[in-house]
């Protein structure tokens, strides 16, 4: 029923060439693909849609795209779903479509993307209006004069609800920062810099969620690119040993580190931060991920 | 002295939009309702004497700001300062929060399918949207929502400027499938994702 | 659009007077002596329809201003107090200086998880903290207190009636340290609070 569009870059199997850098995520470059083609969006061709995304995606190379992690999580999201497609369907209920939870977060996402488009054409608008250029400086009243309204009670209240978050409590994990491939890079170099060789499986937080190991892992691979460590796995699904490269060194020394891990020997991945407060990177908003 | 003078040299010498119990602050001879009718009348005189300013309403309050088509000539000055515009992943963020606030980061991040935390922060920067409390919940997620100064950047009188979830077009969605007992028609086996759930909630 | 109007929109939207050369690029239509004209005639129009505003020359060229008479409505506009309550962040980073001080922004911002310059700073303003002296240590930080009109306005005659009951958290109560791996499982090591983000064994 659908009439594959090949675009001018099209190859001959009709997946659409796209250019990566123009979707905001992943979400939108599904969306792009699904609307090129007319596809239904209550009845998506998981397999064709799915292999699209894998060829857009393919051979882009992580430092030049912004949120390489949460594409290769969408692509692994879509793979699921197709293997769930391919298991027999009892019953026809919604809940049994693997598929309606993609569905529901693409209408959503459809319709921000509406929003974006309403904001954008009331900023073009308010842009064409100017406020007034020059306002003198005008003497302002001091804020001790303002009678202010607020109680202890609300102080008091502000002060109960007080907490500080405890890197030990791992039901209350800070994460500050965006999952960055900068990040776990670091990560890697700091921990091979005590140690001469890690466990990849190490170097992976559970608490923090599939991104953080996809980018781990595509920190490995950018350093095992730049030839800044040296991947050995003896049999597939074993163990994925890294290890430091360095000239210098011995390339595959006994290391202790294996049998006897301290907890100050990979943690301290900032040895020469001064501060430790500085290190928490203060001006960003901390929540907690679930 | 007449009120819609009075009126006319506060909003002037004003920076931001100010609402009438705040104009009105100028005067005792003033309350919220004489600064009201001062305002229609500056509007009217405004528009009738064909100034190239006029009284607009916006961020719940009132301002002067000159008129669109006087845009071309302005943009020729580097004395006259222009608002920087925002990016696409800023707009998108604000969309969300926008309709969802009071929203945590999480929640942005999953419906934008990207990580969020670096444009949150620009959003805080740029006082378009503040912290408006936590969550309950596990950790406390802080939550966002936008602010006056998002209403004034995007020339809103409120919020209800923004149309509702309702009003919003969704290009995917066959008009059939709109309506769940038609879901027949879309071919037996198609599943249909509750439709409460794909709208937005205003908030 | 007239040259009387494009002159007004000009001088409207500039950020320093202009002289009438520089106003007239803004059109090609204009040259000096048409906006000289056009100047004429919007400070005939302000005058007879009585507007608050003005056009003066001052030394750099032409702007609009307010008329000197509306002076103390503006002063009074400035000067009315407002009352005003503190919001969620003020009232919370009120409280953590109150209990923990002498405190800098940076363990402040620890506690609270977010960048907090704009709060104090709203809160030095109001004259609820001040600067009470400097750290030791790398950039020798500032350290913050609450001051005299705390104290007043809360109804304390010292620091020590601020309430420390048990549900306090222990945090504000007793002056532990915030720094949090000062204990013998860290064999001594550096403190580091970012190592939770890093930490390569879920505990």
């Amino acid at each position: 029923m659908t009439s594959t569009l090949v675009q001018p870059g099209g190859d001959r199997d009709g997946i659409l060439v796209v250019d990566l850098e123009r979707f905001q995520g992943p979400l939108d470059l599904l969306l792009h693909l699904i609307r090129q083609q007319d596809i239904d969006i209550f009845d998506i061709p998981i397999s064709r849609i799915t292999q699209q995304f894998l060829k857009a995606i393919q051979g882009v190379a992580p430092e030049n795209l912004d949120h390489a992690g949460e594409f290769l999580e969408m692509a692994a999201t879509l793979i699921r779903i197709k293997a769930q497609m391919l298991l027999p369907r009892y019953g026809e209920e919604v809940d049994d479509d693997p598929r309606a939870e993609l569905v529901r977060r693409l209408l959503e996402y459809e319709q921000i993307r509406e929003v974006v488009g309403i904001l954008s054409a009331a900023e073009a608008d308010r842009a064409r209006r100017f406020i007034r250029g020059y306002v003198p400086p005008r003497p302002r009243a001091s804020g001790r004069d303002q009678p202010l309204e607020s109680t202890w009670e609300e102080v008091f209240a502000a002060a109960l609800e007080v907490r500080l978050p405890d890197p030990r409590d791992p039901t209350h994990r800070v994460t500050t920062r965006e999952v960055a491939m900068e990040d776990k890079i670091t990560l890697i170099l700091s921990t091979l810099e005590s140690v001469t060789r890690v466990e990849f499986r190490r170097l992976l937080d559970p608490l923090l969620g599939t991104m953080h190991g996809v980018m781990t892992f595509l920190a490995t691979l950018e350093l095992g690119r730049r030839r800044a460590l040296r991947m050995r796995q003896a049999s597939p699904f074993a163990e994925l040993w890294i290890y430091r490269r360095d000239p210098s060194d011995d390339p595959w020394p006994d290391d202790a580190w294996p049998d006897a891990p301290g907890p100050d020997g990979p943690t301290n991945h900032q040895p020469d931060d001064p501060g430790g407060i500085q290190a928490q990177s203060p001006t960003e908003p901390q929540e907690t991920l679930q | 002295m007449n009120p819609a003078q009075i009126v006319e040299a506060v909003l002037f010498a004003s920076d931001s939009p100010l609402r009438p119990e705040e104009i009105s602050r100028a005067d005792e001879s003033l309350n919220e309702d004489s600064v009201e009718a001062a305002l229609h009348q500056l509007r009217i005189l405004y528009d009738e004497s064909e100034r190239a300013i006029q009284v607009v309403e916006v961020a719940e309050g009132y301002q002067i700001v000159t008129r669109a088509e006087f845009a071309p000539y302005l943009e020729r000055f580097d004395s006259v300062p222009r608002p920087s515009r925002l990016s696409g992943p800023a707009l998108e963020t604000l969309a969300i929060i926008a309709y969802r606030q009071p929203i945590g980061r999480l929640e942005v991040e999953y419906i934008r399918g990207v990580s969020s935390a670096g444009v949150i922060r620009t959003l805080l920067d740029r006082e378009l949207i503040e912290i408006v409390g936590r969550a309950e919940g596990l950790g406390r997620p802080l939550l966002y929502g936008t602010t006056r100064h998002f209403l004034e950047h995007f020339g809103f009188r409120t919020l209800d400027d923004l149309p509702r979830p309702e009003e919003l077009p969704v290009i995917l969605r066959e008009p059939v499938s709109i309506l769940p007992d038609e879901d027949d028609e879309q071919g037996g086996s198609d599943p249909d994702p509750s439709q409460e759930e794909m709208t937005l909630e205003a908030g």
